[in-house]
């Protein structure tokens, strides 16, 4: 039993578990090809963030039973090692030496929390080991520096504010004042900074009654909803996401706060199943992509009917986008690992070659193809629209939807996003496409 | 019953206990030769291990600090807020243990005026306050995302991973022993020996014209400054300091660690770390959904059936050996 | 002859209703020994609480050698050579008996070093001369929670001789130790105490300890003193032994 | 001050209104946490995780009965059942399994025990309720809002938090206090929290009311659970807010004190709403402020008794 696991016991456990890896992983030479593809994931299987985390795993699962059902990648198979982000930063770093020192992982795919990915980039660096942050929205990550083994193969934080915030400014160009109310941690913070950067830019003088950041996990939202019925914003950003997205707007549709303001709300999707019908109509949402079930014109209609309906099957819900964060990232390997081994004759990449193989990439999810920009960043268009009901699905989808693409709403390479938001002209409203019906 | 947590079961002759010492320090290093991730494991097991020591000498005197992952957070937000100013690691350490002995004994004199539960509560609260405003000021601490560390020079010299892996793994262990060392006097010296006394007999404390608030004031600080010592080995070696340091269930892990080690002798707060850490890795590894649940369940069983703990086991063992 | 080593005056406390101390005067003389004697309720442990600093009284005052302790925290009275001893004993109970000793002697010299180890040469054989004295030297290695009723008294007492006080109170010493080993443990007491010359005040209920070995004798009832004087004459006064023994005692005839 | 206050004198007044509920829940664990602790001397983790368990079985069985077609007024009645179910079936197995084993040892060991039982726990929900957030909200929309006039204006508030869970709040201190002093089981609990020795010796069977209040803890702490799961989702974490916010409470309050938490809880509650609208910054460092503010003036808390403990 473990009660009787002396230190001695565990050191002898672990050399003898870990011995036959222990020179596994080598980067340099002649690469043998492996047995198995190994794939080291993290993401949160505990705490509040696993409403995202549990179920992008279960993409995960579903994608490399496919995977390995079809022959493998590179004809060998993939196996998944699994990484819990829950217990911390601190437990995470060790975690992913663990995945790249004793479990010899290919390849990582780095979290969910932009607080992880900030710690795990660092590591990709020493390490030298390509990691593909497949969720995390930071736009810190390549804006303070290069990551030559790291690759976003989904959209970030400025593009996921700045589309909700162009849509509502030619959705509702006449609102004058604005509070915010997001959870308290990076994302919150950044990107109420992004968006005010943008918005002082577009439309001057608007009034910030007030910046709301409730802390991180809060269960009960009632003053805050007080303060904001008092003060009656024209509009209300949250850029809040999962259970205490369910919280906010359940207490402030029952109190009657969605009817004195417009919400905007970029990360609503994930949050629109649990909330069923008790979503109210008319406010602006967004899915931190373009991966919407009711999307207008996906790229391979066939493909994410297939994905979506395996989910479904499978786990008795809806995909919510970080399932589909997921799928894109498995595409993003897929091709990568090809694009590698073609580019050595089919020979086995090393490190240095497999990164290598990600720099430009271009690979396509069942909606749309994601480029991996020269600095890591991928390309992912954003929709955004208003919520609505339809026949066909259970809870709230967007309506006038407008399909921002991405190159459009995203930081140029080598530009910080504060200061590009701060010098965008309201000319860019032009360039903004028509609303599709939805 | 076998000894409790807080009071030695039985005493294994200093002899037995250096031996075991050594025979530790040779297999922690062993593993963490032949082992390369363990090495980083190890190294926040050694971490961790002089911040229980500290939990250790609060025990004796029958006081839990529900609260003291605190001062470990102080010792890495001081690592985090001064490297990129000071990046010499060499100078960070002390500082970090300074800073968190100051708070020890500024905390210290509020908190040694309580006993027990309210002792216990009021590290908590303190403990709280601490994770709140690093969760809060953003500005200044990134909130729950926390600062990276980066950049770190030992001796001025910028050394390769692997090196400063090494040197971090070689700082943790030469510090476990020399805390280990210092605490093994402090236990044996009247100071220590009198901590007995505030659990039980703090009147005859009294009466002995000894100030039992100093006793405990000493204590506190000297884990005060353990804490600091580990939360800037953790901080270097991690290289990412997040408020969850600070949040009260670390602070359990802590009296954790100290009880799955066993408080009969200095070498069980590394005996509960190294424990913990790799069951914690292992669990999470092995179930990654449910490590929490293992770990309760270790705890629970070590709790109802060996509250010696894992020294408290060994020196059973040792002590019946003829 | 010089003055009183210990001089209460107009000592009161009260707890609600109860008046513990009811104007207490009494001066201890240096060297002597002094029973005091009462029944349950008294007052007796309260005059050495106050005494001693534990208990703060509501009015009067108490001299040590001449100057005033009241207010004194109890261990600054301690530094001051006042020891006492308790009715339960308070040992170290996790402790051996020559740790117990040796911290008594640590605490007395104030030295404390957290480098330094308890058991040093120095304290580890004056330690063991203090047990010696009181006939323990056979236990020192014995925990203290394993001792019997009678050394656990010894081992309490002697912690506070250990202090080397010039004035020691001590609550019962001879409660609960078995009969038999009563008067030895006495005898032993009176033996230490004289040599090291300790002026002694003891709460006392067998009067056949207090008629072999007190110098006078102070009988408390309801927080006063009721009569003071040598043993020979209190014990045979009969309001004392009517209102405060409330017995006879077979053996006085 | 003057111009100060009339500018926002009235939002203070708002916040009061908000703080009333958030007390309520506050005080629903926090009692059931003293009470445990004024008979086991056991300060209980895991009393936040069998708040969390509550919470997510009001839900179910309320989305249970829901989905059977029963009208929404049933959800109340899940809400209790919920409870009772809870407390009455978790509270004797924690107490005769686990905790009965360690009566009388250490502190620390004690404390610990509930700290492992709360580590397994978590987990426990994560198995059975799985990770993403679970609401039923159906008993608080039934009861509708109130328009509470604010100058010209007027803010709606949900009937279900300003008025049923201050009264169920108040209700239940009424309740456990009129319980503790006349009925003979709630004297015997009162004994043996006073005196644990002296009870026995009388000829109180300690392992009964033990068991008993255990349970009843447990069940107050499910109910708390219960009764705040309308207003919030569900997620896993809830339970380790709850505790330590309690934990303040019971410290300030006075270890033992039934009225105490109750005071206690109104102060940490509304001292958190003002806080939303004064300092939001420091909103959650305020009730361990309070704490240690009062702790520093009254080291045995606002009516903790020193030395002798009562309930």
């Amino acid at each position: 039993m473990t009660l009787a696991l002396s230190r001695r016991a565990a050191m002898l456990g672990a050399a003898a578990t870990s011995g036959s890896l222990l020179f596994a992983g080598g980067q340099a030479g002649a690469q043998q090809k492996p047995t198995e593809l190994r794939v080291g994931i993290t993401t949160f299987l505990s705490g509040p963030a696993s409403v995202f985390g549990v179920p992008a795993r279960q993409a995960a699962d579903l994608l490399f039973e496919e995977i390995n059902k079809a022959g493998g990648i590179a004809g060998i198979p993939v196996r998944a090692f699994y990484v819990d982000e829950g217990p911390g930063t601190d437990h995470l770093v060790g975690e992913y030496r663990r995945l790249v020192q004793n479990e010899g992982v290919h390849i990582v795919f780095a979290s969910i929390s932009s607080g992880s990915c900030l710690a795990c980039t660092p590591l990709s660096d020493e390490m030298k080991k390509t990691t593909l942050l497949w969720d995390c929205g930071t736009q810190r990550i390549f804006e303070e520096g290069p990551h030559p083994f790291a690759f976003r193969t989904q959209g970030y934080g400025t593009p996921e504010v700045l589309a909700p915030l162009l849509y509502l400014l030619k959705h509702k160009p006449e609102f004058r004042s604005i509070a915010v109310i997001n959870q308290d941690y990076a994302w919150g913070r950044d990107s109420w900074e992004l968006w005010k950067a943008g918005m002082d830019a577009l439309k001057p003088g608007v009034r910030v009654l007030a910046e709301l950041f409730p802390r991180f996990n809060s269960t009960d939202f009632s003053t805050e909803i007080t303060r904001l019925l008092a003060l009656r914003p024209d509009v209300i950003l949250s850029t809040s996401w999962g259970g205490e997205l369910v919280t906010l707007i359940r207490q402030a549709s029952e109190r009657k706060l969605f009817e004195r303001s417009t919400f905007v709300l970029p990360v609503a999707e994930a949050s629109l199943q649990q909330l069923g019908k008790a979503m109210p109509q008319g406010h602006v949402i967004g899915a931190r992509g373009d991966h919407w079930n009711n999307h207008p014109k996906p790229k391979d209609p066939a493909r994410f009917k297939r994905f979506v309906d395996t989910y479904r099957a499978k786990y008795n819900e809806y995909p919510i986008y970080p399932c589909h964060h997921m799928a894109q990232a498995i595409a993003a390997m897929q091709a990568g690992i090809a694009r590698a081994v073609a580019a050595k004759g089919g020979g086995w990449p090393n490190d240095q070659e497999l990164a290598n193989a990600f720099r430009g990439l271009t690979f396509d999810s069942p909606t749309s193809s994601i480029t991996l920009r020269e600095d890591g960043q991928g390309l992912e268009d954003q929709i955004v629209g208003l919520s609505t009901f339809t026949d066909k699905f259970a809870f709230a989808v967007p309506k006038d939807m407008v399909i921002f693409p991405a190159a459009m709403v995203s930081t140029p390479v080598g530009q910080k996003s504060v200061p590009w938001l701060k010098s965008l002209k309201p000319e860019i409203l032009d360039q903004m496409p028509a609303p599709i019906a939805g | 019953m076998s000894g409790t947590v807080t009071a030695p079961a039985r005493r294994v002759a200093p002899i037995g206990e250096a031996l075991l010492a050594l025979l530790g320090i040779a297999a922690v290093i062993l593993a963490a030769w032949a082992v390369p991730w363990l090495k980083f494991i190890l190294t926040v097991a050694l971490a961790k291990g002089i911040a229980v020591l500290g939990i250790l000498l609060l025990l004796r005197a029958g006081q839990v600090s529900f609260g003291h992952s605190m001062f470990l957070a102080i010792g890495a937000y001081t690592v985090a807020f001064l490297a990129p100013a000071l990046p010499e690691a060499l100078l960070l350490l002390p500082l970090g243990a300074a800073i968190a002995g100051l708070f020890g004994l500024v905390i210290g004199l509020f908190v040694v005026r309580y006993r027990d539960i309210f002792f216990g509560m009021l590290n908590l609260a303190l403990s709280m306050v601490l994770y709140s405003l690093l969760e809060k000021l953003y500005s200044l601490t990134k909130g729950t995302d926390g600062i990276r560390v980066s950049g770190l020079r030992f001796a001025g010299i910028t050394p390769d991973l692997a090196t400063q892996e090494w040197v971090m793994f070689g700082l943790a262990l030469g510090l476990a022993i020399l805390f280990g060392l210092l605490v093994r006097a402090y236990l044996g010296s009247p100071m220590g020996r009198a901590l007995a006394g505030i659990k039980t007999r703090e009147t005859r404390l009294e009466f002995m014209g000894v100030s039992a608030r100093r006793v405990l004031l000493a204590a506190y600080v000297l884990s005060a400054v353990m804490g600091g010592v580990a939360g800037t080995l953790v901080a270097m070696t991690s290289r990412h300091v997040t408020p969850q340091l600070a949040y009260w269930t670390s602070s359990g892990e802590l009296v954790f660690i100290a009880v799955l080690g066993g408080a009969g002798s200095a070498l069980g707060p590394f005996l509960g770390a190294a424990a913990f850490e790799l069951v914690r890795v292992y669990a999470a590894a092995a179930v990654a959904d449910a490590w929490q649940m293992i770990l309760g369940a270790v705890l629970l069983l070590v709790i109802l059936f060996a509250p010696g703990g894992l020294w408290g086991m060994l020196a059973g063992r040792l002590g019946r050996r003829p | 002859m010089s003055g009183p080593l210990l001089s209460a005056r107009g000592l009161r406390l009260a707890f609600g209703g109860v008046k513990a101390a009811d104007g207490i005067d009494l001066d201890v003389m240096p060297g002597e020994f002094l029973a005091i004697i009462g029944p349950n309720g008294a007052g007796k442990t309260t005059f050495i609480n106050m005494t001693t600093g534990y208990l703060k009284p509501q009015g009067g005052s108490i001299a040590y050698d001449g100057e005033p302790i009241l207010g004194l925290a109890p261990r600054a009275i301690v530094r001051r050579g006042i020891g006492r001893s308790f009715q339960l004993p308070q040992l170290f109970a996790e402790h051996t008996v020559l740790e117990n000793a040796a911290l008594a002697i640590a605490a007395r010299s104030g030295l404390w070093s957290p480098l330094t180890p308890l058991l040093r040469p120095a304290w580890r054989a004056e330690a063991m001369a203090v047990l010696e004295r009181f006939g323990l030297a056979p236990l020192a290695e014995a925990r203290a929670d394993a001792l019997n009723e009678g050394a656990r008294k010894l081992a309490d007492i002697a912690m506070a001789v250990a202090l080397q006080p010039r004035l020691i109170l001590m609550d019962e010493p001879t409660s609960g130790v078995a009969a038999a080993e009563k008067m030895s443990v006495v005898e032993t007491l009176v033996r230490v105490l004289r040599e090291a010359k300790v002026t002694a005040v003891f709460v006392e209920h067998d009067m056949e300890v207090v008629e072999r070995f007190a110098d006078r004798v102070a009988v408390w009832n309801q927080g006063r003193i009721a009569a003071l004087g040598p043993p020979q004459q209190v014990l045979n006064d009969p309001a004392v032994l009517r209102d405060v023994i409330g017995i006879e005692p077979a053996h006085h005839a | 001050m003057g111009a100060w206050f009339s500018e926002n004198g009235l939002l203070i007044g708002l916040a009061l209104l908000d703080g009333l509920a958030n007390a309520a829940l506050i005080f629903m664990v926090a009692v059931g946490l003293n009470l445990v602790f004024g008979v086991l001397r056991i300060v209980n983790v895991a009393h936040g995780s069998l708040f969390a368990i509550g919470a997510y079985a009001a839900a179910s069985l309320g989305l249970f009965l829901a989905s059977l077609g029963l009208p929404p007024a049933f959800g109340f009645a899940a809400l209790v059942v919920a409870a009772a179910l809870v407390g009455g079936l978790l509270g004797p197995l924690i107490e005769r399994l686990v905790l009965r084993r360690i009566y009388g040892q250490e502190e620390v060991l004690q404390l610990l025990v509930t700290f492992a039982l709360f580590m397994i726990l978590e987990d426990v929900q994560k198995l059975v309720w799985g990770v993403q957030p679970i609401l039923q909200d159906a008993p608080m929309k039934l009861l509708g809002t109130v328009e509470v006039p604010f100058g010209e204006d007027t803010i709606p508030f949900t009937a279900y938090q300003l008025f049923l869970l201050p009264g169920v709040a108040l209700a239940t201190l009424v309740g456990l206090a009129w319980f503790l002093r006349r009925t003979l089981t709630g004297r015997v609990i009162v004994a043996v929290t006073t005196d644990k020795e002296a009870a026995m010796a009388m000829g109180i069977d300690a392992a009964k009311v033990t068991l008993l209040t255990f349970t009843f803890g447990a069940a107050l702490a499910a109910l708390g659970g219960a009764l705040a799961s309308p207003t919030t989702s569900l997620v896993p974490g809830i339970g380790a807010q709850t505790i330590v916010l309690s934990f303040a409470v019971v410290a300030t309050a006075g270890l033992g004190q039934i009225e105490g938490a109750a005071i206690s809880a109104l102060m940490i509650g509304l001292g958190r709403s003002i806080a939303v609208y004064l300092a939001p910054e420091f909103e959650v460092v305020v009730p361990y402020l309070i704490m240690v503010a009062v702790l520093l003036v009254r080291p045995q808390g606002l009516f903790g008794v020193l030395e002798t403990r009562r309930v």
